[in-house]
């Protein structure tokens, strides 16, 4: 699907190293103009692009179902509902000093804690890591297909060896409607004049 | 049904959310939701009783077990101990919200509301029912999003800002969560509770279980609102609507504690987090810090909503207290105080969404001379302000009498003083309600026609106040499930 | 940008495209990338592009915003009572094998239609009421 | 390969820091949710990373090839994405409220006329 499998493998791989740094530094540099940019609606379109990007990667990393979600949610329904957010609040952010000292030392101990803890975190794409050799992964790509009959296991195992999951993914989707409805409907005037009460 | 138990106690307030937006009508939204709680309740109880003659029970969902990759749904005694808190709580509130959301929210909105906050219980109750490390991470969000949409509700603008901080501290909470999931899965590649227990001693000494272990240890004390992480509580309590701030309160922060729980004890294994993590050392301290600070505090506030939101804190500080000790007696206190704290909060804020109804504030000034006028909801306020100082005869002084006894037993003398002495603190902020509302002249002013609060909000209220009561004297099923609950952890730590 | 005929043309041509890729998209789910969410942003999509267009008046009268909360309501309760169905037949909660009574596989293909079915009515549902909720807002009301 | 794959993680967890780093910094109520998008897009790209064989293609299954990536990470990102859209538009619709009850969206200005009441 990604790639042509007649190709040699030390080829491939190279090019896969080579694209995936490449987009990693993409995403890097796009994450990075989002904190200076004071523009709301450009920064709105960058998140589309980070998300866009984003999307790529997982399709090099093989999860096409998720290029797929993350390309429709997060470039598609998040950028429309940014948009549409900004419509309303306006887009001008307020000038404020770039580096703040506080949240950057919680962010780089946070950060620093993370890589200390990726040390010894299973290589890079090996096949023997515990996450392949793991029962329940052999158990679906071994048995899926005969199981449920599904060619696509990301779909069996999404709807139906966890699709209990998935029923709570939909009902948090319906949560977030409700909330929407219960904060946005009604009419504006009557919640600025219901502000005042209880001072 | 009887085998389907496990799941229909998340399904019944689950599947009654989208029929309460569907019907439109608050009051038939009102009843479903009375049915459904109550009848989450009565699961709860049968499950409490099935766990309690045949061990812990376990659910394979889709027929799926753990092996083949399924999500497992698994209830021993502590968990089935929480399902009774939460579902408790959530029987006793949900009849009381009709009165008080009629008069705290827009009549069209009333129908939505029921659904959020069955929303919010079906969350809560699937976090305590799963035995899976994702499925934690997935109900959390449902229980959460509907939190940050009732608390959003209030009148107060106040409101809204509160619910954004809360959002942004809940999501980072969850993406932490979510990260520690990660590294847990990446190491084992497992998501099953049971199974990781399994793997997690097996692997070879590593940097990336510890940070795992302290993400999704901050993630969760982010949830708990565990001092230094807990600024976004107060905003949060103080200007949600009456019925959610009584049901968050009681119910919210303590699945955030029983998930905590599980994670050290049932994932991680008690050895792993308080010998090998030194757990106790961190956390011990935090939670003498949340006692104290947060007991001073409460007793400067003059809105009695967030004087009581202060107080909610120093009470986690108290469970979070029993569990540093690491002794079946501390654990024991700190589940016992999971319970009772639950009820007295809940009578507390709910005698509050009494005086809310009728005053339209719960400022101290405004409630001067009210004892005369409102004397059913000061005294079932009474009843709930006893029980927080922990006086003799109501139900938090047997958990303060466990955890005493946790801390002398463990030689930690100082450490049993300052609870006697935090007591104290409550005493003060306790009394200085009490002071305005029996013992101050009624000026004249804002409360002067008001009269006591309706029955539909008065019957919950004082069944909660009886609860406090009746476990202060006879604390024999809280006990039992309180250390069978510990006997169920203890049992798969060591 | 409501008056401009390449665009509401345009509109016009390709919203009936956009419905048929969402079903494609749904039901191609079970071979290829796809399922019930992704499907169901799309049929939303056809809807926000018809909304954003014709202006979101128009909108409302081909879905009303109660038909958009009923569906978004309805896909949990596809999702939920299948799950109770298979309980009733004898199985465990969403153990779509109990489907069907021969052929367990098949029941499992069911199961796993009718569920993204729920998803689908579910996300479209939600995603549109969302959309009318911002793009309604300061408009309409005002 | 194993400096490599470092690379790749540490990448992320850049990432993913720049993306708190918003959400904690910034005062903008919308920027703060710009922050969180990408502080959760960039955790699961740590995860979908794990899922990753060399050589192998995605988890749908055909005679043409014999090693596949994980399929799990990938149900649980999917989850997670929708998830994610579902805080954001809550919290868009909190700052829309936000910004109609206090007339700013800055975080500072907020606190102020919260304290001069």
């Amino acid at each position: 699907m990604v790639f042509n499998p007649c190709k040699k493998k030390v080829g491939r791989w190279i090019i896969e190293i080579l694209i995936n740094v490449f987009l990693l530094s993409m995403l890097a540099v796009t994450a990075l103009i989002v904190v200076r940019t004071q523009n709301l609606f450009a920064v709105a379109m960058l998140t589309g692009i980070y998300s866009l990007l984003s999307a790529t990667f997982f399709t090099l990393l093989d999860a096409v179902d998720v290029a797929f979600t993350e390309a429709a949610v997060g470039a598609g329904v998040s950028t429309v509902l940014m948009l549409g957010t900004l419509s309303l609040v306006g887009h001008r952010q307020k000038k404020q000093r770039t580096v703040q000292i506080v949240p950057l030392l919680i962010v780089t101990v946070t950060g620093l804690i993370l890589m200390y803890g990726t040390l010894d975190i299973p290589p890079f794409g090996e096949a023997d890591n515990p996450v392949h050799l793991h029962e329940t992964t052999v158990h679906y790509l071994e048995e899926s297909s005969h199981e449920t009959g599904m060619p696509n296991v990301v779909t069996s195992v999404l709807a139906s060896y966890r699709g209990y999951d998935t029923m709570g993914e939909t009902t948090v989707i319906f949560t977030a409607m409700v909330g929407v409805l219960l904060l946005m409907s009604g009419r504006r005037k009557d919640e600025i004049g219901g502000t005042d009460d209880g001072e | 049904m009887m085998p389907h138990l496990p799941v229909m106690q998340v399904m019944v307030p689950l599947l009654a959310a989208p029929l309460c937006a569907l019907v439109r009508n608050g009051r038939l939204a009102w009843a479903i939701a009375v049915a459904s709680s109550w009848g989450a309740f009565w699961i709860a109880w049968e499950i409490f009783q099935v766990v309690h003659s045949i061990g812990a029970i376990s659910y394979s969902l889709g027929g799926w077990t753990a092996s083949e990759g399924g999500i497992e749904y698994r209830i021993d005694a502590l968990g089935a101990f929480v399902l009774m808190v939460v579902t408790l709580v959530g029987a006793v509130v949900t009849p009381y919200a009709l009165e008080s959301v009629r008069k705290e929210v827009d009549k069209s909105k009333q129908a939505l509301f029921y659904a959020a906050f069955l929303l919010c219980l079906a969350g809560l109750l699937g976090i305590v029912v799963t035995g899976d490390m994702f499925n934690v991470f997935v109900f959390l969000e449902i229980s959460s999003l509907s939190a940050y949409a009732l608390i959003g509700l209030g009148k107060d603008r106040r409101a809204l800002r509160a619910s954004y901080q809360y959002l942004i501290m809940g999501s980072v909470g969850a993406t932490f969560i979510v990260i520690g999931i990660g590294m847990l899965y990446v190491m084992t590649g497992s998501l099953n509770m049971a199974n990781l227990a399994i793997l997690l001693p097996e692997l070879p000494a590593n940097r990336t279980i510890p940070v795992a272990f302290a993400f999704l240890t901050v993630g969760v004390c982010l949830k708990l609102a565990l001092f230094p992480l807990h600024m976004w509580l107060p905003n949060a309590y103080t200007f949600a609507p009456s019925a959610v701030t009584a049901f968050i309160a009681s119910t919210a922060t303590k699945v955030a504690i029983y998930v905590l729980l599980r994670l050290f004890y049932t994932v991680f294994g008690a050895d792993y987090s308080f010998l090998e993590m030194q757990l106790g050392t961190y956390l011990l301290p935090l939670s003498l810090i949340a006692i104290f600070s947060m007991s001073l505090v409460a007793i400067f506030q003059t809105n009695v909503k967030r004087m009581l939101a202060y107080s909610s804190l120093a009470q986690i500080g108290y469970i979070i207290l029993g569990i540093s000790l690491f002794s079946s007696t501390g654990m024991t206190a700190s589940i016992l105080h999971l319970f009772n704290h639950a009820v007295i909060k809940g009578c507390l804020f709910m005698a509050l969404g009494c005086v809310m109804y009728r005053l339209n504030s719960v400022e101290l000034d405004d409630m001067m001379g009210l004892g005369k006028k409102m004397p059913l909801t000061m005294g079932a306020f009474l009843v709930g302000g006893f029980g927080l100082i922990g006086v003799p005869f109501t139900a938090g002084f047997i958990s303060k009498w466990y955890l005493i006894q946790g801390a002398l037993e463990k030689g930690l003398w100082p450490v049993a003083v300052l609870v006697l002495l935090t007591s104290l603190m409550a005493v003060a902020y306790i009394w200085k309600v009490v002071e305005t509302v029996y013992f101050s002249e009624d000026p004249g002013s804002v409360n002067s026609d008001c009269s006591e609060a309706p029955l539909g909000l008065l019957i919950p209220t004082w069944t909660l106040a009886i609860l406090c009561v009746y476990f202060g004297i006879d604390a024999t099923l809280t006990t039992f499930g309180a250390s069978s609950a510990v006997a169920s952890l203890m049992g798969i730590g060591s | 940008m409501e008056s401009n005929p390449i665009l509401r043309i345009a509109t016009k041509i390709m919203t009936p495209y956009i419905l048929l890729f969402a079903l494609y998209v749904q039901f191609h789910g079970d071979y290829g990338p796809g399922g019930g969410f992704q499907a169901g942003v799309i049929f939303a999509a056809a809807f926000v592009l018809y909304a954003l267009i014709y202006g979101i008046e128009t909108a409302r009268l081909v879905l009303p915003m109660g038909v958009a909360t009923l569906c978004g309501a309805l896909g949990v309760l596809i999702y939920a009572g299948v799950g109770i169905a298979t309980m009733l037949l004898g199985g465990g909660f969403l153990e779509y094998g109990f489907l069907d009574s021969h052929d367990a596989e098949h029941g499992q293909h069911l199961g796993i239609l009718l569920v993204e079915l729920g998803v689908l009515t579910t996300v479209f549902g939600v995603m549109v009421v969302i959309f009318y909720s911002f793009a309604g807002r300061g408009r309409v009301e005002e | 390969m194993s400096a490599l794959s470092f690379l790749n993680y540490w990448f992320v967890i850049i990432l993913m820091m720049v993306g708190f780093y918003v959400l904690i910094a910034q005062g903008n109520l919308v920027k703060k949710i710009v922050g969180l998008n990408i502080f959760q897009t960039s955790v699961f790209i740590l995860y979908i990373s794990a899922g990753k064989i060399t050589g192998g293609t995605a988890p749908i299954l055909d005679a043409q090839w014999s090693v596949y990536s994980n399929p799990l990470p990938h149900v649980l990102i999917l989850t997670a994405i929708v998830v994610g859209v579902a805080t954001s538009a809550l919290g868009l619709s909190l700052v829309v409220r936000i910004k109609e009850a206090y007339g700013t969206i800055e975080e500072d200005e907020i606190a102020r006329m919260d304290e001069s009441l």
